[in-house]
């Protein structure tokens, strides 16, 4: 009792702050100066039409790089701590497969899905999606795979094969923008291209693939080594 | 009117996330909790970049470039918030293995039978 | 140079490509993580080198082609290069010290670790706040990870249940800190610091509490008292690496992002960093007091160092230039020193603190544990060291007194803690299971040792002042570290060399008045080592000891500059206290002596910082300069600070053990020789700022009370004592009171007897030492009424110990007589008649007691189980021999020191000085003729020797055990002893005034402070629901400071 | 137009803080974690209507999908601690 009239004091100062500062909001008028510039340069120097997709990718490439290694971390953590937990021995309790509707079903599906989502990421820049979205829509792919067979044992090393591969290349790519051109992580390695177009913004839709397929394969870990750890 | 209502919004998932995180001891509803609050945490972060009448930060057909200045609204907020969801995503999967981690040594997901260091 | 940027890509790339390797390849993912660490070190380095030494210019690093605030920028300065150089040093001295833990778990761990050490240099470099943030997520998560593979070497849920514990406090955390941010960027319009600093955030609308989310969220890594309870549970239960990583390089990354953010808040967030800072420091240092698990404990001290460091930067506003060489001398002081002792804890089985004795068979491993204590405690020669002398100087100039007053209130503490876990080191009961040899930790070890000592050398040169490393006292006292393998009396013979040596080097150099106290402090030190001879085999850790403080006097006496002087203090100081700490059953006393003696140098240092007023370079003689608001308390700091190594009534209680359990030759040097540190220092300081007032109170008459009473208790505590040793002990503290007593009558013949007791104290003191140590060792006790007719089977000790006793008393014919002459004679030209009568009834009180060294010890009758006891060894004889002849000789003339000295004097007090007229001394009062005293002396005692004899020519000789004890044997055979509490009817009538009120007081105190520690760390539940109440509670306590303010 | 869009963001406020307080105060864990999904689900929806299409997306696909299927993978896993 104690402890909720506690947590009710403490919040209800917290939350005060919080009002004094929406009491205090007002929306701007105008774009602040640096999305400004965002508005006004990102058509012409990065080329890409979503410029939410420019910024994440290109002008503040580096806190993408930093989250795609948070789910790179949070990826080999989980491994890490499951497979050990799986232990030697341990025999896992084999499933009753599921019906025969939802197998053939999920592998009819998984190819549109699979689809669908490298549609997203390769047109991050012109539309509203990217890596992260299409890395998640390509890992739903899989979790239908693991639903529709729960038993099945994915392939760790080619998982870990290919986010190796994507995110040393998004970090290759990224050094080739310190040489060639202005600094680390500029997409301009490449040409923009013309506007609108899916071979265009640069190095975006590349780089964009690979945080897809690494977002894609690190889902798909976390979630294989989740499905495949011992019930307790 | 819209942006302050998604913010007061936001604060409140914030608040009751933080509640649930401090009253439940049961740990998987204690990462529930702060999941809840991560959300509210996200509608703020965006509501703050909301402008009144302005469209999505994308350049189409229907915002061409010239006039993108007075037709979009503020693409960073949302920038951010695509960082933060990822990242809490992460953290996430990180506090759900260490739930797993704990119930494997007592069996017990109570965080007051986690209180073997203290003092 | 090679931009920082690759700091950032070499791990990241490393990281990526161990995803290559198969999980078998577990030697070559080994490699390549080391290859990677050593190059991102190798690139700090090169920084620090370029814009350390090459006067490069700090660089902007920009990402995506784009200038900041719209793309983000990093920034490589000399801060940062510093900070992440010591940030991929810990992680690559980690991964070597790691090396099964991470060929067991394999390639992921690996990933973990690298990426952890990529996150901080993240942190560091970045001038983005929301990148702050993703850097920030990264560190915790990779903490998380690196928790979680603790655990399984340990194999228990602790590190589990930690690391949860510490995601719970950081989802709060992420949460604050992203709303702060957005609001902090829809205020400014800008993600980048420094335009947001630019932008005047603190006087737009929301700006102030969206920067208060900001800074409370990054203050709360640096776990804040009370928001840490998860900080010292990981700590706790960490792997040792991952804790020095947590300690050193994590700690480390958060001050500099609260730096880079005090950027954004400017000056008026600076006094709320201070308060939390200090608070941390005093409260989790007073609460380490009471641990006893290493690990935790080490954790409370790493978060009261954060603290401190924090508080450094509260002050930023005043420091100026020097704030980066004080910040990042606490700061690389503390992350050498803890990130070293979580190394060496892995080396240790046990988990008490007590189980460290296990280090016992290892001087090496124990020099590694001093010089990491030695950085955390701040003692000289060490960063820390400058850091605090230079702090304090500003504090002090500010007029910020309280907050001076405060850290070296927790800087007490945590020396106190430290040496106690020291002792425990040194004295107590070595465990079962040895220490555990890996070569691999041992280099890593070492490498944080030599890391330390290069940056001694380091802030030495940085200092601007003299480089302590480079005075050649102390260089001699280091150079027996080295040559420790070496039997005993070789060292001693290069020790009395060194120190008669440097006399001839340099006697030339002194005037009058220091060439007495140099004279003692070298060729007097030389004679005490002579007893030195008498020992066996190498006496590890005796050298290094002793020579610390010889080279510590030297340096006090050379010292012109109160730094040196300051320096020099505490290096003397902590030389005599690994001496003391010798002692078979010293070491409470040793403890107790270092606190009371850092007590009394941080006083000093207050006063010296007081007294500069923010002058760079303060001479002693400017002391005489020093304004009159100022002036009495500058005098009042100093004094007490003298005063504790005197051992003036009131700060006396760590003498008696100190003294009297420290070794044989030891006593001597703690008591001839080290006292007079303390009256030195009195000289310098009376000299300097003569007779300063408060209030209408004359400082110089409080002080004359307090040598007098010193001189009265101290003599009656001795006259109940039957431990000789200790008795001695007390008498000193009743001959520092005379000589305080004289020197605060400030005049001509008060110094003149002060300086007349300085020589007769050493002379007999360390005489009486000797002999009753050597006599002590001889029976196998030092209770008297164990003693007895020792006379005939020792009889050069006898002697020794009967010429001291004259010598002590003040009676003719010997040199003590003289100085009672000229103390009276002084003490007549005085006005102050109430002490004065105080110190006159104390003289026949010390008549008791020294009697009792003579007639309970070699008189009466011999104990029947010394009877084949042999005289004291050769070496302790020859030196006592030394110091009869001396004290004979002193006792002719005098003159040969003091009619320099007294001459000398003039130049300050004029008046009232001696006539010397060849033998004879005249005074306004009349004369002292030493040689016709002698003679008379000598004729009469031949006239009454020979008169006893003839008396006595026809007495029987009865032997010893021709008596028969008429009843049953006593319960306590010993209370029988006619010799046993000798002085019944004394204590009966004046044992009021001994009682042990003082003794009382301070233990008080200490019970005091490990009650409040025991009661607070209750706070520290081990629920980690209950730690985030702390932490929101901590967020809603500086919100309502901050804002009321 | 505008008043339609304010009372929906009104309806999806109401309706986001009922299922954030089922999700912390909710009988079972199965359904506390079903109601912290849909808190997700509700809040892309809300991106939506502040023009955050990308958010929307990434809310709806890694908030509301991937973690609740990662919540029920524990969940499974621990059987037992779901009533502690």
């Amino acid at each position: 009792m104690i402890k909720r009239a506690a947590a009710l004091l403490l919040l209800t100062i917290i939350g005060g702050i919080f009002f004094t500062l929406l009491t205090g909001y007002s929306a701007d008028e105008n774009l602040n100066l640096t999305a400004q510039y965002y508005a006004e340069n990102t058509a012409k120097d990065i080329g890409a039409a979503n410029i939410v997709t420019a910024i994440i990718v290109t002008y503040r490439g580096l806190d993408t790089l930093g989250e795609v290694t948070v789910l790179f971390l949070a990826a080999a953590i989980v491994g890490l701590v499951l497979a050990r937990s799986r232990g030697a021995g341990a025999a896992q309790t084999v499933k009753a497969p599921v019906g025969e509707l939802l197998t053939t079903g999920s592998h009819s599906l998984l190819p549109l899905i699979l689809l669908l989502g490298i549609y997203i990421f390769v047109n991050g820049h012109l539309t509203p999606g990217g890596g992260f979205q299409g890395g998640a829509v390509v890992a739903s792919a899989m979790l239908l795979l693991l639903l529709a067979n729960p038993v099945k044992r994915f392939n760790h090393r080619l998982i870990s094969i290919i986010e190796s591969f994507s995110g040393f290349s998004y970090v290759v790519i990224g050094v080739l923008g310190l040489l060639l051109a202005g600094g680390f992580l500029d997409n301009r390695i490449l040409p923009i291209g013309e506007f609108g177009q899916l071979f265009s913004a640069g190095a975006i839709p590349l780089i964009y693939s690979l945080i897809g397929l690494k977002v894609g394969a690190e889902f798909s870990s976390i979630l294989s080594n989740l499905s495949e750890a011992e019930e307790l | 009117m819209i942006a302050q209502l998604a913010m007061a919004t936001g604060f409140a998932l914030i608040l009751i996330g933080f509640y649930g995180a401090l009253t439940n001891r049961n740990i998987l509803r204690m990462i529930v909790a702060f999941s809840v609050a991560n959300t509210g945490v996200h509608l703020v972060l965006v509501a703050v970049g909301y402008m009144n009448g302005r469209t999505a930060p994308i350049l189409d057909s229907a915002v061409s470039a010239t006039e993108a200045v007075t037709r979009i609204i503020d693409p960073v907020p949302q920038a951010l918030v695509l960082t933060a969801i990822v990242i809490g995503m992460g953290v996430t999967a990180l506090m759900l293995a260490f739930a797993y981690k704990l119930y494997e040594k007592k069996r017990s997901l109570d965080i007051g039978k986690f209180t073997e260091l203290r003092w | 140079m090679v931009s920082a940027v690759y700091i950032i890509i070499a791990a990241l790339a490393a990281a990526f490509i161990l995803g290559f390797l198969k999980e078998q390849w577990r030697g070559l993912a080994y490699v390549i993580t080391l290859a990677a660490l050593a190059f991102m070190s190798w690139v700090s380095a090169g920084w620090v080198w370029a814009l350390g030494w090459q006067g490069a210019e700090a660089v902007d690093i920009l990402t995506a082609g784009t200038e900041p605030p719209f793309a983000i920028n990093l920034r490589m300065g000399l801060p940062e290069a510093v900070l992440t150089l010591l940030v991929n040093l810990t992680g690559l001295l980690s991964a070597l010290y790691l090396k099964e833990v991470l060929f067991r778990l394999g390639r992921r761990s690996l990933v973990v670790l690298l990426i952890a050490i990529m996150a901080l240099s993240g942190i560091i470099l970045t001038r983005d706040i929301f990148n702050l943030f993703v850097f920030f997520e990264l560190v915790v998560i990779s903490t998380g990870g690196l928790i979680l593979l603790s655990d399984d070497v340990q194999s228990n849920s602790r590190a589990l249940s930690a690391g949860f514990k510490y995601l719970i406090a950081s989802q709060i955390i992420s949460v604050l800190l992203l709303v702060g941010i957005i609001f902090a960027y829809h205020a400014t319009g800008t993600l980048n610091i420094d335009g947001m600093a630019g932008a005047d955030l603190m006087a737009l609308q929301g700006g102030v509490i969206a920067f208060f989310l900001m800074f409370i969220a990054i203050v709360a890594e640096l776990k804040p008292f009370p928001a840490n309870g998860w900080a010292l549970d990981i700590y706790e239960s960490a792997h040792p690496a991952f804790s020095a990583i947590f300690s050193a390089a994590t700690g480390a990354a958060a001050l500099y992002a609260v730096d880079k953010l005090l950027l954004i808040g400017g000056v008026s967030w600076l006094p709320v960093a201070t308060a939390i800072g200090i608070v941390t420091f005093v409260v989790s240092n007073t609460l380490a007091l009471s641990q006893s698990n290493d690990r935790r404990l080490l954790g409370y001290s790493s978060i009261a160092q954060i603290g401190l460091v924090f508080t450094v930067l509260g002050q930023r506003d005043i420091l100026g230039d020097d704030y980066y060489y004080i910040a990042f001398g606490v700061l690389i002081a503390h992350a050498v020193g803890k990130a070293g002792l979580y190394w060496l804890s892995g080396l240790v089985a046990g988990r008490g603190l007590t189980d460290w004795s296990a280090l016992r068979g290892h001087p090496l491993l124990i020099f590694a544990f001093l010089t990491f204590v030695f950085l955390l405690v701040g003692l000289p020669p060490f960063p820390g060291f400058y850091a605090k002398w230079e702090l304090a100087r500003y504090l002090a100039a500010e007029g910020r007194l309280a907050l001076l007053a405060l850290i070296l209130f927790g800087a007490l503490i945590e020396a106190g803690y430290l040496f106690r876990w020291f002792g425990y080191i040194i004295k107590r009961e070595r465990p079962a299971q040895g220490v555990v040899s890996d070569p691999l930790k041992q280099v890593v070890i070492f490498a944080a040792v030599v890391a330390g000592w290069a940056m001694a050398f380091l802030w030495g040169e940085l200092s601007g002042r003299a480089n302590l490393l480079l005075a050649l006292p102390l260089l001699f006292a280091l150079a027996f570290l080295l040559l420790e393998w070496l039997p005993a009396w070789f060292k001693n013979i290069v020790a009395i060399s060194g120190l008669v040596g440097y006399f001839a080097m340099t006697y030339t150099e002194y005037d009058p008045l220091r060439l007495i106290f140099i004279i003692i402090f070298t060729l007097g030190g030389a004679l005490t080592l002579l007893a030195s001879f008498h020992t066996s085999g190498k006496r590890i850790g005796f050298y290094p000891g002793a020579m610390l403080m010889y080279a510590g006097l030297v340096m006090l006496i050379r010292a012109t500059d109160s730094f040196d002087f300051f320096a020099a203090w505490e290096l003397l100081t902590i030389g005599s206290y690994f001496l003391i700490l010798r002692g078979k059953h010293s070491e409470p006393h040793a403890l107790s002596y270092a606190i009371f003696s850092l007590a009394g140098a941080f006083s000093i240092l207050a006063g010296f910082a007081l007294a500069a007023d923010g002058a760079v370079h303060f001479t002693i003689q400017s002391l005489s300069e020093v304004a009159t608001p100022l002036a009495p308390w500058v005098f009042i700091l100093l004094a007490v600070g003298f005063m504790t190594k005197t051992a003036a009534i009131g700060l006396h209680i760590w003498l008696p053990g100190a003294h009297a359990e420290a070794e044989t030759d030891v006593s001597p040097m703690v008591s001839g020789i080290l006292l007079k540190a303390g009256l030195y220092g009195l000289m310098m300081l009376m000299l300097g700022m003569g007779i300063q007032e408060l209030h209408g109170i004359k400082l110089n008459y409080v002080m004359l009370w307090i040598g007098a009473l010193s001189a009265l208790l101290g003599n009656l505590m001795a006259i109940f004592e039957e431990d000789a040793k200790r008795l001695l002990a007390y008498s000193s503290i009743g001959q520092m009171g005379y000589a305080l007593f004289g020197l605060a009558l400030m005049n001509h013949l008060g110094w003149l007897m002060a300086l007349m007791f300085v020589i007769n104290h050493y002379i007999y003191k360390s005489m009486l030492f000797m002999s009753v140590g050597g006599v002590a060792k001889r029976t196998g006790t030092r209770d008297m009424y164990r003693m007895g007719g020792l006379i005939t089977l020792m009889p050069l000790s006898f002697i020794a110990v009967m010429i001291g006793i004259i010598a002590v008393s003040g009676v003719p014919p010997l040199s003590g007589f003289g100085g009672r002459w000229i103390f009276y004679n002084a003490i007549m030209s005085s006005e102050y008649r109430l002490p004065m009568l105080i110190i006159f009834l104390s003289v026949p009180v010390a008549f008791l007691y020294l009697f009792r060294l003579i007639h309970t010890i070699f008189l009466g009758q011999l104990k029947d189980e010394h009877r084949r006891i042999k005289e004291a060894p050769f070496w302790l004889i020859l030196p006592q021999m030394i110091y009869v002849a001396c004290l004979l000789v002193f006792a002719l003339v005098p003159g040969i020191a003091l009619r320099h000295v007294d001459r000398y004097l003039n130049d300050f007090f004029p008046n009232g000085g001696l006539g010397w007229d060849g033998l004879l001394i005249t005074s306004q009062y009349g004369y002292w003729s030493p040689i016709n005293i002698m003679i008379i002396i000598g004729v009469i005692f031949m006239l009454l020797f020979f008169w006893l004899l003839f008396v006595n020519r026809k007495a029987q000789k009865v032997k010893q055990f021709n008596i028969v004890f008429s009843a049953e044997r006593p319960y306590r055979p010993e209370t029988t002893h006619f010799a046993w509490n000798f002085f019944a009817p004394y204590r009966k009538a004046l044992g009021f005034m001994v009682q042990p009120f003082v003794t009382l007081f301070w233990n008080t105190i200490t019970d005091f402070l490990h009650a409040a520690a025991n009661l607070v760390r209750r706070l520290y539940t081990g629920n980690g629901q209950t730690y985030a109440y702390h932490l929101l509670l901590f967020v809603v306590v500086v919100f309502f400071v901050r804002m009321g303010v | 137009m505008s008043a339609l869009i304010l009372a929906m963001v009104v309806l999806l406020a109401v309706v986001l803080i009922g299922a954030a307080l089922v999700a912390i105060k909710g009988k079972s864990l199965p359904i506390a974690i079903l109601s912290a999904g849909l808190v997700s689900l509700i809040a892309s929806v809300l991106f939506l209507v502040l023009a955050a299409p990308d958010v929307a997306m990434t809310e709806a696909a890694i908030g509301s999908g991937l973690t609740t299927f990662l919540f029920f993978f524990v969940l499974s896993r621990v059987r037992g601690g779901e009533n502690d």
